[in-house]
């Protein structure tokens, strides 16, 4: 047997942290790759501004502007932040149970909705409406994405296909909430026009926040979402459940094996991932600054791109943090071009291609490495084969 | 108005709203066969859209546009396929990017630009034209809804009939047996990716430069989940799938007609209708026994 | 316990009068350049599309013909999303715009934007249907949808009655209040002249699908319907060529295309946001624009909304002004018709 | 053999039909392939005869068409050619019969068969050509069956079919006996030998059983770690020496002889708890009963009122050919799959299998057959691996104790001899040996009563194999109640004191070793009774 190494390391833990700094030759490749995408991502989108007649430098200086230039701005950019997260720390839950959801859209909507139900219709009063509104936003969207678990568990049904079409599902749900009177739809206020959309929730059920604006202000959500990042990351990490859960996601058949309920885990780990999405759904409609009503587009593509933050954070809840304020910002950017001529849906380009410059870096990388090797066998083929002795039969 | 018209014009109505559908599930039924899940589909058929519009409208020619169309549905297939049976990037991943790619892009260049409109030529069949019932919404429509009578016999040929698309299946069901029997699975997958970018594409290309005439912000609005929805349902058979089109599509022709005949439904629970029908299928018909077993799953020689 | 939905209705309202509205105000000083850093910039955020050459467009063409032509600078954003729109409208004033211009009502949840300090130096304009709070901050401009919706109805009336026919459509996006409403006036106008017609409503879900508003049409053609109005947004265009090609007469919804040849309307209903902006803003640019205040626009007594008949005989333009003419003078009372009409 | 053939044989045609030169193969580190000379004639069947992992697939998948070598040369004849993928090979007349996966299940067997080719697809003619060829080599089969509903002999004989149809100049053939019975295996060599004496074709038979090369082939070359260490006539080598250069050592044919897949040459020595008994189970109270399981897959009965019973301190072998059920029993003992039928006992008492971890929390534990697919998490560490079936034990309040962990690790990776750089070294990148150990010590360290090895050693290099068999025994004498699933004869001889049977899911037989004989053993395997 040879001498493992935390024999020689008192402190495994640490040893460990140092095995992280020190990047193994796959590492370095993977940063240089993702920069070298970054780079391309953030080129191509240049030419598509430049292409249209609008100028790059102005897109971008709008973008800083919109999003870190002031507390203003760094205001707007957590207040996207905070749902983005929640959604992305969910995500990173299922990931790690090998289970795909891809229903989050869905999922926030129907946070929100029942977030909404609770805020306007359950008669409670002071801090404990917040909290009844969160708790069922979370335990609803669970619920919904529960569903698909279920699916899958007694008949087979595609996790990733269910997760999908029950998005669909949620939306028209949320329409007709709101388009329906007895159940969410504004009152009528004597003969005025009413929206598809909600009261206005009542003060005691919006989220608090930090800070005054216009300066700096951290809203409730965020801190929500960091919380829920910490939790879930050494909950994954440290806990026994988490070690069954990560077991589960790299081979269920060896957790199965080892005495772990599949299915009711893979289950719970699709349920936690949709409560996420769905706090992130009461997140958006109690917002301390905001619309505070439910409209069927108040989940406003946070689902989708909470899931391209996991997946950019390689469902590592701790990156996600990052990687969430960079999709945040971006977001609150976006509402800066419209200065220079160029249209915000650059927003939405810039983001896919910067997704894929973080998600294809390190296949890349191990494509190539194969790739190589096979070049060498290739020219090997050409060179002739050093005649051994004949063998005499 | 006797009852006669009042179906015609549904079924008229009807299939003009499946044709689209159509087009993209024979590509997206294809794609599945060979195990190459793909929810991009939506994104090659509103890229194609933009693409038929944006060249009928600088070249004067509806038809040139419909052809733009599918090869814009190619270049997605292409990259789609190469990203993720090439680079092995997770599918599903590629396909949300894809779809989030396409729908910014287009409604990016959609605000800075203008197009006219345009349309194909519409064929009317003379005799059977009259045929009661079935004869208007049959035989008289725009020229490529007859592509049709081409393509859904040719895509049950090349999957059932066809020595490339018994590769396809083999490579559907069981990769790492056929990769030992010497096809080239991921090769395979890219190609019937491509084949299903170019239906797809023309589906897209069909819905503007053929129905419609001209483009607007996301005008495929979810066709191409429909089209994934209506594989589902149609359990991975060809005629099943069509069926689900055919389905959905009269479903809402029904809904955009029948106030016409003086008859309201929930618009929310007809939206929703075709996801629901095909969650049902799959929750009623244990569609797990039908489907490509390898679907979705990406495949590496030498993994098992 | 469960509260019912109205408990939580916000408290607001009592409509006041319109004049005790119109009186007070304040004038911000240095308008235009209310923010006083050199330049005029003038912030549009519209809720549709901003290239669907009807309703959403006219209001951001409007207004970037007016800027340009006073060398001011306007920032225009299209599709916002309700949810977004107080984000939207935050990022406006952040931007030091002068004045922020809402495309439509339904983006008013930006409104409280203009209480906050980001916000403080700038003027905001508010299209309304009457159910929005005035405040100090903005200027209301109100038309009753009834009114032109009515008078469309009465147009399309009078071209239906000379052919004989009984038989119009509507078409339009979701089925909610600001739709049915305008429907449900359509077709009061409509049988103020034709009182045995019948109006098909249909809804397509989506004021941008263009198919389904398409296939919508055709059903309603189909049926021998020979007056569609296609209340859309991107979809109009659609609706429209094919209404054309049948023969069908069509309404523009809220601009002038009475010009247009592709495709062509018969009557322009003229409810357009860009022509009452067009008021406000010179207003503005005259230092005249009083905040807190609502300019109600009525039919009949201001030049917005109106409808005209593009082809009309005159024996129909004149019915058709003297009937506008009477709701401006009271004789009719537009609310009271629908009421009668409409359902 | 005739004199014809035996003459035949000394004096084989001139030019080879095939041969390898100096092919060099390596993944990464790994060497598989290493300077392998190989030549193969016409009317002779080649045995490519080397311990797992030794090369043999790898050599056989470049002449296929499927690896490209790094370096060497292959000689069609006299010509120098370039295989770059099967239909290549195929075009010069190679054909392999795989060791795994080589059938679409839900096609056809027509389908099947023609896949690979190219050209238009003609189904008659296709059908024919089955037809034609299985009534040629005496391999009935209907060519419009779909494969899944197949047996794993008739599988075997479709691929062969495949095959035979492309009139191979060379057939390969990869392990094949592996999925068959004794008849079957003897069916087989009737037609391989057919193949060869009346066709003049080459045939490449692949195994790494001593047993086999010595009955079936001509001619044999053996490989070690990549490179080939010797070649004779068949008739001119022996068992011991063929032995001994597979391994690279002298290996008794007594006590080694089953890890060679050889039939031992004297028994166990008396004493040991492999002794054989007389068939009848030991006096004392079973510690693992199974009553009565019946397991119900699509329709098809895959276990039918299966029972037996393991006594504390015995080894019961149950053999069969795979395919049969053993895969199915053993992922019921793993808590994979609930029978509709029938029951688990532990130490007297039932188990509830619709509980997770109710049969390890009983006291089973379980060596699986796939240890990559359910044994082990290849990407987790190897401490993690070590107690992830004793999780309880390293947490405290919910919270996994990294210190407690490394401990037991530690402890286990020095009881088995584990051979890890670290404890937290992936188990993905230890050899398979070491993998198998890990699951042994595993299961051992919760102190079972039952311990069911599921083809504990395949893929195992010899040494391996001792290894486990020293393991299984001493955990017998430790009075464990050891259930060893097995479709090596050999080993089972080699180890059990009572033989099962198991044939298409049900218990053919029980039988002492001593009354085990190889024809015995054939009959019930086939599914006569005894
Ligand atoms: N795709 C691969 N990647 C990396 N290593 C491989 C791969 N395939 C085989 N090897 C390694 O090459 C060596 C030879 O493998 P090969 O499959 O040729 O052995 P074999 O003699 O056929 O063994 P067996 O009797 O188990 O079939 C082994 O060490 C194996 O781990
Ligand atoms: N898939 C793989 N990935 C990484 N390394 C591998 C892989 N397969 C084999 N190896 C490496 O190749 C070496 C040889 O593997 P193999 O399974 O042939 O072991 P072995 O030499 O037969 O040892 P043992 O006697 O323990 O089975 C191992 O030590 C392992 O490090
Ligand atoms: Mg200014
Ligand atoms: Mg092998």
């Amino acid at each position: 047997m040879s001498v493992s190494r935390e024999e020689l390391a008192p402190n495994a833990f640490g040893s460990r942290l140092l095995a992280l700094t020190r990047p193994g030759p796959a590492a370095w490749q993977n940063t240089v790759a993702t920069a070298v995408g970054v780079v391309v991502a953030l080129l191509l989108s240049s030419a598509l501004i430049a292409a249209t007649g609008g100028s790059p430098a102005a897109s971008v200086q709008a973008l800083f502007q919109g999003s870190v230039a002031d507390g203003t701005a760094w205001t707007t950019t957590l207040l996207y932040t905070a749902p983005l997260l929640l959604v992305a720390v969910g995500a990173c839950v299922s990931a790690r149970s090998g289970v795909f959801n891809i229903g989050q859209e869905g999922q926030v909507l129907v946070g929100a909705l029942f977030a909404a139900w609770v805020g306007l219709r359950l008669a409670v009063t002071g801090p404990l409406l917040l909290v009844a509104m969160l708790l069922t936003a979370a335990l609803a969207a669970g619920a919904w994405a529960g569903l698909s678990s279920l699916m899958y568990r007694f008949r087979g049904v595609n996790i990733v296909v269910s997760t999908l079409l029950m998005t669909f599902v949620a939306q028209q749900l949320v329409a007709f909430a709101v388009n329906t009177p007895w159940l969410l739809q504004e009152s009528r206020v004597g003969d005025a026009v009413v929206s598809p959309q909600s009261n206005p929730l009542p003060v005691s059920g919006r989220l608090g926040s930090f800070g005054e604006y216009p300066d700096l202000q951290v809203n409730g959500g965020l801190l929500l979402a960091l919380v829920g990042a910490v939790v879930v990351a050494v909950v994954v990490a440290r806990t026994r459940w988490g070690f069954r859960l990560t077991m589960l996601g790299l081979n269920p058949l060896a957790a199965k094996h080892a005495g772990v309920r599949v299915n009711a885990l893979g289950g719970a780990a699709l349920a936690i991932s949709g409560a996420f999405a769905g706090l992130a759904g009461a997140v958006l409609l109690a917002s301390p600054v905001g619309v505070n009503r439910l409209q069927p587009g108040i989940a406003m593509n946070i689902g989708w791109d909470g899931l391209l933050v996991a997946l950019v954070a390689r469902n590592r809840p701790l990156l996600a943090v990052p990687v969430a304020l960079l999709f945040g910002v971006l977001r609150s950017g976006g509402g800066f071009l419209a200065a220079t001529g160029v249209p915000p849906f650059l927003v939405d380009v810039v983001k896919a291609l910067l997704v894929l410059a973080f998600v294809a870096p390190p296949v890349v990388t191990a494509v190539i490495r194969r790739r190589r090797a096979g070049a060498r066998t290739a020219r090997a083929e050409r060179r002739p084969a050093p005649v051994a002795e004949e063998v005499a039969l | 108005m006797s009852a006669a018209d009042d179906i015609s014009t549904i079924l008229s109505s009807g299939i003009r709203l499946t044709v689209p559908l159509a087009f993209a599930a024979c590509g997206e039924y294809l794609a599945e066969r060979a195990g190459a899940m793909n929810i991009s589909v939506e994104a090659m058929m509103l890229g194609a859209a933009f693409g038929s519009i944006a060249t009928a409208s600088a070249t004067g020619s509806a038809t040139t546009g419909l052809l733009v169309g599918v090869l814009i549905g190619l270049l997605i297939g292409f990259v789609h396929g190469n990203l993720s049976h090439r680079l092995e990037i997770n599918t599903f991943v590629v396909g949300l990017v894809l779809n989030a790619l396409v729908l910014g892009l287009t409604s990016y260049l959609i605000t800075v630009s203008t197009f006219d409109s345009h349309q194909v030529a519409q064929v009317s069949v003379p005799w059977l034209r009259d045929i009661p019932l079935i004869g208007h919404p049959l035989f008289v429509e725009r020229w490529p809804v007859y592509l049709l009578l081409v393509i859904i016999p040719l895509t049950w040929w090349l999957v059932e009939r066809s020595r490339w698309g018994l590769e396809l299946r083999a490579v559907g069901e069981q990769p790492q047996a056929a990769d030992v029997t010497g096809i080239r699975v991921n090769l395979r997958r890219r190609q019937a990716l491509l084949w299903c970018g170019a239906l797809a594409g023309l589906g897209g290309a069909y819905l503007a430069v053929g129905e419609v005439g001209s483009f607007n912000q996301n005008m495929t609005a979810g066709r191409g989940y429909i089209v994934i929805a209506a594989v589902i349902f149609g359990a991975w058979r060809l005629g099943r799938t069509l069926l689900g089109c055919a389905l959905f599509g009269l479903a809402d022709a029904m809904r955009l007609a029948l106030p016409a005949l003086g008859l309201t439904l929930n618009s929310q629970l007809l939206v929703v209708a075709p996801y629901l029908l095909a969650l049902l299928a799959m929750l009623l018909f244990a569609t797990r026994h039908r489907e490509p077993r390898a679907l979705g799953q990406p495949f590496e020689r030498g993994s098992t | 316990g469960c509260a019912s939905n109205d408990a939580t209705a916000p408290q607001a309202t009592a409509p006041a009068d319109a004049g005790a509205k119109t009186d007070g105000g304040t004038v911000p000083a240095g308008q235009p350049d209310v923010n006083g850093d050199g330049k005029v910039v003038i912030g549009v955020l519209s809720p549709g599309d901003i290239n669907d050459k009807g309703y959403y467009q006219s209001f951001v063409d409007t207004a970037e013909a007016f800027a340009t032509s006073k060398g001011w600078t306007i920032i225009k954003r299209g599709s916002v999303n309700t949810s977004e729109a107080l984000n939207a409208a935050r990022a406006l004033c952040q931007q030091k715009v002068d004045m922020v211009a809402l495309g439509a009502s339904e983006l008013r949840d930006a409104i409280p934007a203009s209480e906050e300090p980001v916000c403080g130096n700038t003027a905001w304009y508010v299209p309304s249907s009457d159910n929005i709070q005035q405040t100090p901050k903005i200027v209301l401009s109100t038309d009753e949808a009834d009114q032109s919706m009515l008078a469309a109805g009465y147009a399309a009336g009078l071209l239906m009655k000379d052919k004989g026919e009984t038989k119009a459509g509507f078409v339009t996006g979701p089925e909610v209040d600001f739709t049915t409403t305008a429907a449900k006036a359509f077709k009061a106008g409509i049988r103020l002249v034709v009182p045995e017609a019948t109006l098909t409503t249909t809804y397509s879900g989506d004021l941008n699908d263009s198919a389904k508003a398409k296939e919508a049409t055709q059903a309603q053609i189909s049926q021998g319907v020979k007056v569609i109005y296609p209340y859309l947004g991107g979809a109009t265009d659609a609706s429209a060529e094919l209404a054309n090609a049948n023969g069908v007469a069509t309404l523009t919804p809220g601009t002038d295309r009475c010009a247009s040849t592709k495709p062509t309307f018969d009557i322009s209903v003229l409810f357009s946001p860009g022509d009452y902006f067009k008021a406000a803003l010179e207003e503005f640019a005259a230092a005249k624009l009083q905040l807190g205040t609502e300019k109600v626009w009525k039919l009949g007594v201001d030049p917005f909304p109106t409808v005209k008949l593009c082809n009309g005989t005159p024996e129909q333009n004149k019915q058709l002004e003297t009937f506008i003419a009477d709701v401006g003078s009271g004789k009719i009372d537009p609310k009271a018709e629908v009421q009668r009409l409409g359902s | 053999m005739t004199e014809d053939e035996r003459a035949r044989e000394l004096t084989p045609p001139s030019a080879p039909a095939l041969r390898l030169r100096g092919i060099r193969k390596s993944y990464g580190p790994v060497v598989a392939c290493d300077a392998v000379d190989l030549a193969v004639h016409r009317g002779e069947i080649h045995g490519l005869l080397g311990e797992n992992g030794a090369g043999k697939s790898t050599l056989m998948k470049i002449l296929l068409g499927l690896v490209q070598r790094d370096a060497g040369t292959i000689m069609h004849g006299d010509d120098p050619v370039e295989i770059g993928s099967p239909q290549e090979a195929v075009a010069l007349g190679i054909g392999m019969v795989h060791q795994h996966f080589s059938l679409i299940e839900p096609l056809t067997v027509w389908e099947n068969v023609i896949l690979g080719d190219t050209g238009k697809i003609d189904k008659t003619a296709a059908c024919d050509q089955v037809r034609e060829v299985s009534r040629r080599y005496g391999l009935p089969i209907d060519p419009l069956a779909r494969v899944d509903r197949l047996s794993a002999g008739e599988r075997q004989r479709v691929e062969l079919i495949k095959c035979l149809r492309r009139d191979p100049s060379v057939l390969v053939l990869d392990e094949p006996t592996s999925v068959l019975t004794q008849a079957e295996s003897a069916e087989l060599f009737t037609v391989l030998r057919h193949v060869v004496r009346s066709e003049n074709r080459a045939v490449i038979l692949i195994s790494h059983k001593l047993a086999e090369i010595t009955a079936a082939t001509d001619r044999v070359t053996v490989l070690r770690r990549g490179r080939v260490v010797f070649h004779s006539g068949t008739a001119d080598t022996g068992p011991q020496e063929l032995a001994r250069r597979m391994v690279g050592r002298e290996v008794s044919l007594g006590a080694e002889a089953a890890a060679l897949g050889m039939l031992p040459v004297d028994g166990p020595a008396p004493g040991e708890p492999g002794t054989p008994g007389d068939g009848t189970p030991p006096a004392a109270a079973p510690a693992l009963r199974l009553r009565d399981l019946t397991v119900t897959v699509d329709g098809v009965r895959v276990l039918s009122d299966l029972s037996l019973d393991v006594a504390p301190g015995e080894i019961l072998g149950l053999y069969g050919v795979e395919g049969n059920g053993q895969a199915t029993l053993g992922d019921l003992l793993s808590g994979l799959v609930v029978p509709d039928s029938g029951a688990v006992e532990i130490s007297g008492r039932p188990v509830d299998l619709n509980r997770p971890g109710a049969l390890h929390a009983a006291g089973l534990g379980i060596v699986p057959e796939d240890r990559h697919s359910s044994g082990v998490v290849l990407d987790m560490s190897v401490a993690e691996n070590l107690v992830m079936k004793s999780l309880d034990g390293v947490t405290r309040r919910g919270f996994v104790s990294r210190r407690k962990m490394y401990a037991e690790a530690r402890r286990l990776v020095a009881e088995f001899n584990i051979v890890t750089p670290s404890m937290d070294t992936p188990v993905r990148s230890l050899s398979g040996g070491n993998q198998q150990r890990v699951v042994l010590a595993r299961e051992l360290s919760a102190g079972p009563a039952v311990l069911i090895a599921a083809q504990p050693t395949h893929g195992l290099d010899v040494g391996a194999i001792e290894d486990m068999y020293r393991r299984l025994r001493d955990a017998a004498s430790g009075g464990v109640a050891v259930l060893l699933i097995s479709t090596e004869l050999e080993e089972v001889m080699a180890l059990a004191s009572r033989i099962a049977v198991i044939s298409s899911g049900r218990i053919t037989g029980v039988l002492s070793t001593g009354e085990a004989t190889a024809e015995r053993l054939g009959m019930l395997v086939g599914g006569v009774a005894a």
